[in-house]
C-alpha cells in the first residue's frame, strides 16, 4: 500500500479527546420503549408525506412517510405497532419548538415486515445507478454523521468528472463521541462490505478510510476487514490515519487534508472529483441494499455526567428521556447535549426524540464543562483568526454582526463559516462568536426569504396591473369597434351614392382598420400568454417551499 | 464708469458659463429615474397602501421626487428605514407615529364555512393571491399572501381573519447572545433519572 | 427559554491574562531605565497608574458598565505604563494627569471602552501633551541623575524648584537640532564622529533602556501575545530608510544601528505598534503597518519638528489601519482564484440537483 | 522638480487642506459615513477642485489682472466653480446615477465647499504659477480624499462601537476628526 502525502489545514485546534469514557464499551441495544415519536423532518430537504392514518397497524420496517421530490428521504416503523397520533410534538432542536411527528405505540412483539433486499435479485449484473438511488431514497439512508443529507443525492456524479477518490468518513474529530469508533470495531465487515458497493457502484479510483489517530483499534479494525476482502485491495481501499486536529472531520478540512483539493463554497465535492459518506452511513447503506432493513435505529453515545456511559443502538423515536434513564444519568446534570460539545446544541425538552442525526447525548455538569465566564470585550488578539480552519476574520465578523451591521458582516465572508466552534474555543474573551454568527445568518436568511417573497409579490402587483390596464383598453377598443362597425355601415350605405374617387379612400380606411384590429388581436393573446407563464413561473416556487 | 465695465465683465462672462450649462442640459439629459427601482427594491411590496400611496412603486416614485418621508412603511419596519436612508442619504427617522407598532408576519385565511362566493376579496387582493369564482367558496394561496389586510374589509360576511405565521424549526432564528449573563446561568428541567420514571 | 449556541468547551484564556504579561514584558526596560536615569520613573508609574485606574472606573461607573470587571483585566494599567515611560520621568505630575485623562478617557472610554478605540490611547496622551507643553516634553534627564529620590519627588510634585541643569538633550534631539541648523553643522559631525561621548550606538544610556525593551518583546513574541508581522516589519523599514540615508550621505544622518536604539524606536515597535485593537490585524495589514509605521518614524523623528516621531507614525497608521484591514484580508480556505468559474461550476451543481 | 515634489507634500500631508487647514469640513462630516460615499465624493471633488483651480488661474490672470478687476475676484471665482459643479452634476447624473443619488445634496455642495473657494484664493496669495495651480489644487484634493477615505474607514468601525450615548453621533464624529487632525500634526516640517 502506497504512503500518500497528507495536507494540514488552516487553524483547527488541539482538543481533550475525552472519549475513553464510552469508547471501551461495546455497542448494547436500548430497551424497546413503549411509545416512538417519529419527527417527519429526519433529513435535509422537503419533509416527506405520511402515508399512514391513526390507529393503522404498522410491522417493523414498514414506510411510514414517503419521499417528497428528489432531496427527501422515507420514513419507516422502527418497531411494529400502533400509530396512536400524527401532530406536532417538541422534537430535538435548540429552539425547543414542535414539529410535525408520527407516534407509535411500540406492540412489543417487534416483528419485521417484508424485507426486499436490493442486491438479492439483481446479485450477478452490474446495479444501475438510478435503481440504487431511488432504493436508498425509500429506504430513508441519510448522511448519519449529523448533517442528515440524503445519501442517495450523493451518488450521482458530477458530468464529466470521473471519481478519483471516495472517501469515508471515519475521523470522528469532536470530543466525547464514540459511536462510529466502536462501529467500525465491531461492524468493520459490514462497513467494508459497504465501501466495495460503494466504490463499484460510482466506480471509484480508490477509495480511503480516513480514521483520526487517536482511534488505533477502529483502524486495526477496519485493516483487519480489508484484508480479508479480495475486492478490497483490486478497488484500491484503504486506510489513512489522520492527525487527530478539530476539524478534521468536516468536509472540506477532510478533502484537503487527504487529496490536497480545496473545495470553494458553492462547489460540491463530486465537481473535484470527491464524494464523502460517514462510516455508520455506508454501514446504514450495506445494511439496506444487503438486507433490506431500512434506517430505523443508529448507534448513539451517551456519556458525560451519567453511571453507565456507552453506545447505544436506539431506535429511531426513542425520548432523549428513555436514553439517558438507561444510562442512568445523574441527577445534579445540569443539562444535555445533543451531538458534540463542539458543534451540538444543548436541549430545551427531554421528551425530544432521537433523529437520525443524534449521534451523541452528553449530560452536562460542570465537572466536565467548567462554567465559562461572562463575555467581555474583544480586544482583536486574532487567536480566532489564527484558529479558523476556514480562513475566516471571526473578529471582523463579530464586530459586525455585533452590531447588527449584516452586510458588512457579509463582506468578510460570514457565509463561509462552517460553524465548527474553533474561534469561540480559543477566544479569551469568553465570546459566543458562533451564536453571533448563527444570528447574523438566520437573520440574513429571514432578509432574504422576504426579499424574494417581495420580488414575487412585485411580480404578481405589476402582473394584476398589466391586466386591469389590458382588460380597459379591450374595452374602450370593444366599443371602437362597436362604433366602427355602424360607421362602416353607414359609410357602406352612402358608398353606392358616394363619387368614385371616394371609393378608394374608404377601402383604404377599411384596409386600416382590419390591419389594427389584427394588430390588437395578437397583442391581447401575446399579453394572456404572457400572463400565464407568469403565473406558472410565480406557482412553481412554492409548490417547492409548500411540498 | 469702471463700475458698469465691471458690471458687463460679470454679465458677459454670467452669459458664456449660462450657455455652456444650457448645452450641458440639453447634451447629458437624463431620461427616466432609475431610482425609483432601487426604492422599490427595498420596499416590502405588500401593496397595502398604508403609506397613503396607491401601492409600493408610487410609494418609491413620491420618494424619488422628494414628496414623501422614508419613514411611512410598517411592513418594511424599522429595517427598510434604515435601508432607504441609506440608499438615498436622507437622516433616519423612526417609523412614523401611527404606524409604530411592527407586526408580526401574518397571512389572511377565509374561513371557508362563511364564505359566500361574493368575489370582492379577489378583487381587492393586489397580487391575486386569492382563489375562487362567483358563487364558489374563495382560498388563500398562502404562500402568495403578503398580509396587506386589503381583503378584511370588503368582505360582506366578515369572514376573513389575519392569522400570524407560526414559529417553526425551519424558520425559527438564532437569538442574539446574551452579553451580561454568563451561559451556564440558563435553567435547565431536572435530569430524566429513572427515579423519576418510577413517580 | 433563551438557548445559547455551541461550542460548550472553551480553552482557559483570558484578557487579563496578556495584559499581565505585557505588565511583565516592560519590566526589564523599567528596571534598566531606574538605574540609569533616576527612580523617578517609579513616581511617574504610580501617579499614571493611579489616575487611569481611577479614570477608566469614573466612566466605567457613569455609564453604568461593570467597574470591577473591566478595571481587572488591566489595560488601563499598561496605558498607564507606556504614558509613564514615554514621558520625561521629570515632568510635573499634573502633566501626566492630564496625558491619563485624554488616553483613557477621550481616546479610550468615548469610544466605548476597551477593544473600540480607534487610536492607540498612550499616543494619544504623547501627542497632546508634546503640541501643549512642548518645553515640559523635552526635558530628559541626563544620564546617572544622582539626586536623592526625596528630591526627584519633589521636583514632580512641584515642591522643589525645576532645575534646567538637569536635563540635557537626547542624543536623537541633538543630532536633530544640529541638522536644522547650520550654524552648528560642524558641531553635528563632531556628534556623529565622537562616539565615545555617545556610547557604542545611541549614546548616553539609552541603548541600554531599548535593549531591555527589545528583550522584553522577545519574550512577548515567545508567549504568542504578539506576532512577529509589526515589530519586523517595523524594524526592516527603519533599518532600511536609516541605511539609505546614511549611505548617502554619512556626514548628516546617523546610522541605522542609533536610529533602531536611541529614542522610543524599540518600545514603538514591540508594544505600542503591536496594540491589537488600534493597530492592523490581518497579517498582511500588520507588514504594511510595521512598515509605514517605521518609515514615518524615522521621517518625523530626523526632518519633522518633533523630537521623536513614534507617537506621531504610530497615530498616522492607526488612521489607516480599518482600511488595510479590509483590503488585505486573507484568501478564505479553498476560494477559487477566479470567482466566474466557481459561478459557473455552482450553477451546473444545481442543474444537476434538481432532476 | 524637489520644488514640486515639496508642493505636493506640503498640500497632501503637511498642511492637508481638512486636518490642518481646517477647509472643506462640510463634506468631510457629511458624506464620511460610507466608504462607498466617500469614494464618490473625493472623485468629484478632486475633479471638481482640479478643473476649479485651472479655471480660475485663466479668469484672475487673463479677465482679472489685466483689467485690474482684482477687487471681483471672489465673485468671478464663485461664479465660475459653481458653474464647474453644474457640469460635473450633470454629467455624473448621465454617467452613474446611484453615485448621484448617494451624493445626494453633497455634489452642489461642492459649490459652497469652501476648499474649493480656498484652494485658488491661496493659489493666488502664494503667487503660484499655471503649473503650481494645478499641482496644487490637484494634491490639495488628494489630500482631501485621503482623510476622506480614511475618515470613512474609521467612522464605519465607530459606528459599530459602544459609545456613550451622548457621544453617539456627530459628537464622537468631531472627537475622531479632532485625533486625526492631531496624528497630521506629527508632518510638521516635513516640507522643509
Amino acid at each position: 500500500m502506497s504512503k500518500k502525502k497528507l495536507f494540514s489545514f488552516l487553524g483547527g485546534i488541539k482538543l481533550a479527546h475525552r472519549k475513553e469514557y464510552s469508547s471501551e464499551k461495546a455497542i448494547a441495544p436500548l430497551p424497546m420503549p413503549k411509545k416512538l415519536i417519529l419527527p417527519l423532518r429526519q433529513s435535509a430537504g422537503s419533509l416527506p408525506a405520511p402515508i399512514v392514518q391513526v390507529g393503522e397497524k404498522v410491522n417493523k420496517g414498514q414506510c411510514l412517510a414517503a419521499a417528497e421530490g428528489w432531496i427527501s428521504a422515507s420514513l419507516h416503523a422502527p418497531t411494529s405497532g400502533t400509530i396512536r397520533d400524527i401532530g406536532d410534538y417538541p422534537i430535538a432542536h435548540p429552539s425547543g419548538l414542535v414539529a410535525p411527528c408520527i407516534v407509535i405505540e411500540a406492540d412489543g412483539e417487534d416483528a419485521w415486515g417484508e424485507r426486499q433486499p436490493l442486491l438479492e435479485h439483481a446479485d450477478s449484473e452490474r446495479l444501475d445507478p438510478e435503481t440504487v438511488q431511488r432504493y436508498l431514497q425509500s429506504m430513508g439512508v441519510v448522511g448519519m454523521g449529523g448533517a442528515v443529507f440524503p445519501s442517495h443525492v450523493k451518488l450521482s456524479k458530477a458530468p464529466g468528472v470521473p471519481l478519483e477518490t471516495l472517501i469515508v468518513n471515519g475521523a470522528e474529530c469532536e470530543p466525547f463521541i464514540t459511536c462510529d469508533d466502536r462501529l467500525m470495531r465491531e461492524r468493520a465487515a459490514e462497513i467494508v462490505s459497504g465501501i466495495i458497493f460503494l466504490a463499484e457502484l460510482l466506480e471509484a479510483k480508490e477509495s480511503v478510510v480516513a480514521i483520526e489517530d487517536n482511534k488505533p483499534e477502529a483502524a486495526a479494525a477496519m485493516r483487519a476487514a480489508l484484508a480479508a476482502r479480495l475486492e478490497a485491495t483490486a478497488n484500491h481501499i484503504r486506510v489513512v490515519v489522520i492527525p487527530a486536529v478539530y476539524p478534521a472531520g468536516s468536509l472540506k478540512q477532510l478533502i484537503y487534508t487527504l487529496t490536497g483539493k480545496r473545495a470553494p463554497a458553492g462547489v460540491l465535492p463530486p465537481q473535484l472529483g470527491v464524494q464523502c459518506f460517514n462510516t455508520a452511513t455506508v454501514y446504514a447503506i450495506w445494511q439496506a441494499v444487503a438486507r433490506g432493513e431500512p434506517v430505523i435505529s443508529r448507534i448513539v453515545t451517551v456519556t458525560g455526567n451519567v453511571g453507565r456511559p456507552g453506545n447505544l443502538e436506539v431506535p429511531l423515536g426513542a425520548s432523549v428521556a428513555d436514553v439517558l434513564q438507561y444510562a442512568e444519568a445523574r441527577p445534579e446534570s445540569d443539562g444535555c447535549l445533543v451531538g458534540g460539545p463542539m458543534m451540538g446544541f444543548l436541549l430545551p425538552d427531554y421528551d425530544a426524540p432521537i433523529g437520525k442525526g443524534a449521534n451523541c447525548l452528553i449530560a452536562r455538569s460542570p465537572q466536565f464543562f467548567p462554567h465559562k465566564a461572562p463575555e467581555s470585550p474583544c480586544i482583536r488578539c486574532t487567536n480566532c483568526a489564527q484558529a479558523c480552519p476556514q480562513g475566516l476574520l471571526p473578529y471582523e465578523m463579530y464586530w459586525w454582526s455585533r452590531a447588527r451591521d449584516f452586510a458588512k458582516a457579509e463582506r468578510h465572508n460570514l457565509q463561509e463559516c462552517i460553524e465548527c466552534g474553533c474561534c469561540s474555543y480559543v477566544c479569551p474573551s469568553s465570546i459566543p462568536l458562533v451564536q453571533y454568527f448563527r444570528f447574523a445568518k438566520d437573520a440574513l436568511r429571514t432578509a432574504a426569504t422576504k426579499k424574494e417573497m417581495a420580488d414575487q409579490a412585485r411580480e404578481r402587483f405589476e402582473f394584476r396591473q398589466f391586466r386591469a390596464e389590458r382588460e380597459k383598453t379591450e374595452r374602450t377598443q370593444k366599443l371602437a369597434q362597436a362604433a366602427k362597425q355602424q360607421s362602416a355601415k353607414l359609410a357602406a350605405e352612402n358608398a353606392n351614392a358616394a363619387p368614385a374617387e371616394d371609393l378608394d379612400e374608404t377601402r383604404k380606411q377599411a384596409l386600416i382598420a382590419a390591419a389594427i384590429e389584427r394588430v390588437a388581436g395578437e397583442r391581447a393573446k401575446v399579453g394572456c400568454d404572457e400572463g400565464a407563464n407568469a403565473t406558472e413561473a410565480a406557482l412553481a416556487p412554492n409548490h417547492g417551499n409548500s411540498a | 464708469m469702471e463700475i458698469l465695465v465691471a458690471i458687463s465683465v460679470m454679465a458677459l462672462g454670467a452669459l458664456v458659463l449660462g450657455s455652456a450649462i444650457g448645452y450641458a442640459a440639453i447634451r447629458f439629459k437624463v431620461e427616466g429615474d432609475p431610482v425609483v427601482e432601487k426604492i422599490n427594491a427595498i420596499l416590502p411590496q405588500t401593496q397595502c397602501g398604508q403609506c397613503s400611496y396607491p401601492g409600493c412603486k408610487p410609494y418609491a416614485e413620491a420618494i424619488a421626487r422628494g414628496e414623501a418621508e422614508i419613514n411611512l412603511c410598517p411592513p418594511g419596519g424599522d429595517e427598510g428605514v434604515h435601508q432607504l436612508s441609506e440608499l438615498l442619504g436622507r437622516e433616519y427617522k423612526p417609523l412614523a407615529e401611527e404606524s409604530q407598532t411592527e407586526k408580526k408576519a401574518s397571512v389572511a385565511l377565509i374561513d371557508e364555512a362563511d364564505c359566500i362566493g361574493c368575489t370582492l376579496c379577489i378583487q381587492a387582493c393586489p397580487v391575486d393571491a386569492i382563489l375562487g369564482a362567483a358563487k364558489q367558496m374563495h382560498t388563500v394561496i398562502i404562500p402568495l399572501c403578503t398580509g396587506c389586510e386589503l381583503c378584511i374589509a370588503p368582505c360582506p360576511v366578515d369572514c376573513i381573519a389575519m392569522k400570524p405565521l407560526p414559529e417553526t424549526p425551519e424558520n425559527w432564528e438564532w437569538p442574539y447572545p446574551q452579553i451580561d449573563k454568563s451561559p451556564d446561568a440558563a435553567t435547565h428541567a431536572p435530569m430524566p433519572t429513572a427515579a423519576a420514571d418510577i413517580q | 427559554m433563551n438557548p445559547f449556541s455551541a461550542p460548550y468547551l472553551h480553552r482557559p484564556t483570558s484578557v487579563n491574562r496578556s495584559m499581565n504579561l505585557v505588565l511583565v514584558a516592560l519590566l526589564p526596560g523599567i528596571l534598566v531605565y531606574l538605574t540609569l536615569f533616576g527612580s523617578a520613573l517609579i513616581v511617574q508609574i504610580f501617579i499614571a497608574s493611579v489616575s487611569a485606574l481611577f479614570f477608566e472606573a469614573l466612566l466605567l461607573y457613569w455609564r453604568g458598565r461593570p467597574v470591577r470587571e473591566r478595571l481587572s483585566d488591566h489595560s488601563a494599567l499598561v496605558t498607564a505604563w507606556l504614558i509613564a515611560l514615554t514621558f520625561p520621568p521629570l515632568s510635573p505630575w499634573w502633566l501626566t494627569v492630564i496625558g491619563v485623562f485624554f488616553a483613557i478617557v477621550v481616546a479610550k472610554q468615548l469610544y466605548g471602552g476597551l477593544g473600540q478605540n480607534p487610536f492607540n490611547p498612550a499616543m494619544i496622551a504623547f501627542a497632546v501633551c508634546i503640541i501643549a507643553f512642548p518645553a515640559l516634553m523635552s526635558q530628559w534627564p541626563a544620564q546617572g541623575l544622582n539626586l536623592p529620590f526625596r528630591e526627584q519627588a519633589e521636583i514632580i510634585f512641584g515642591l522643589a524648584p525645576r532645575l534646567d541643569a538637569l536635563t540635557s538633550a537626547t542624543p536623537l534631539d541633538a543630532i536633530k537640532t544640529a541638522l536644522k541648523t547650520d550654524a552648528l553643522y560642524d558641531n553635528l559631525q563632531k556628534l556623529l564622529m565622537n562616539q565615545n561621548l555617545y556610547g557604542t550606538f545611541a549614546g548616553r544610556g539609552w541603548e541600554w533602556v531599548t535593549t531591555a525593551y527589545l528583550c522584553g518583546g522577545v519574550f512577548l513574541l515567545i508567549m504568542g501575545v504578539i506576532t512577529w508581522h509589526v515589530p519586523v516589519a517595523f524594524i526592516v523599514s527603519m533599518s532600511a530608510i536609516a541605511f539609505i540615508c546614511w549611505l548617502i550621505e554619512p556626514s548628516r544622518f546617523a546610522n541605522p544601528l542609533f536610529h533602531l536604539f536611541s529614542g522610543g524606536a524599540m518600545l514603538g515597535a514591540f508594544f505600542i505598534a503591536t496594540d491589537p485593537v488600534s493597530g492592523c490585524a490581518t497579517p498582511r495589514g500588520k507588514l504594511i503597518f510595521g512598515a509605514g509605521a517605521g518609515l514615518l518614524a524615522y521621517l518625523i523623528r530626523v526632518f519633522g519638528s518633533f523630537p521623536d516621531g513614534i507617537a506621531f507614525s504610530v497615530l498616522i497608521m492607526n488612521m489607516t489601519a480599518p482600511l488595510l484591514d479590509l483590503y488585505c484580508q486573507p484568501k478564505v480556505f479553498g476560494a477559487l482564484p477566479s470567482m466566474p468559474v466557481k459561478k459557473d461550476l455552482a450553477a451546473k451543481v444545481k442543474e444537476e440537483e434538481s432532476p | 522638480m524637489t520644488a514640486y515634489l515639496f508642493l505636493i507634500i506640503g498640500a497632501v500631508l503637511v498642511n492637508n487642506i481638512v486636518l490642518v487647514q481646517i477647509l472643506g469640513l462640510c463634506p468631510f462630516m457629511g458624506v464620511s459615513k460610507k466608504l462607498e460615499t466617500a469614494f464618490g465624493m473625493s472623485v468629484a471633488t478632486t475633479f471638481v477642485l482640479t478643473l476649479a483651480t485651472g479655471s480660475c488661474f485663466i479668469i484672475d490672470h487673463y479677465l482679472l489682472l489685466p483689467f485690474g478687476f482684482e477687487y471681483l475676484r471672489t465673485l468671478a471665482f464663485i461664479v465660475t466653480i459653481a458653474a464647474v459643479v453644474q457640469l460635473t452634476e450633470m454629467v455624473i447624473a448621465r454617467t452613474s446615477p446611484v453615485l448621484q443619488q448617494t451624493l445626494g445634496i453633497y455634489l452642489p455642495l461642492i459649490t459652497t465647499n469652501c476648499a474649493v473657494l480656498g484652494v485658488p484664493l491661496i493659489n493666488i496669495s502664494h503667487r503660484h504659477d499655471f503649473v503650481e495651480s494645478l499641482l496644487f489644487g490637484m494634491a490639495s484634493a488628494i489630500g482631501f480624499s485621503l482623510v476622506l477615505l480614511l475618515f470613512a474607514g474609521i467612522r464605519e468601525r465607530v459606528e459599530a462601537a459602544d459609545v456613550p450615548r451622548p457621544f453617539k453621533g456627530s459628537a464622537i464624529t468631531m472627537i475622531t476628526a479632532g485625533l486625526m487632525s492631531l496624528a497630521f500634526m506629527g508632518f510638521a516640517g516635513l516640507n522643509r
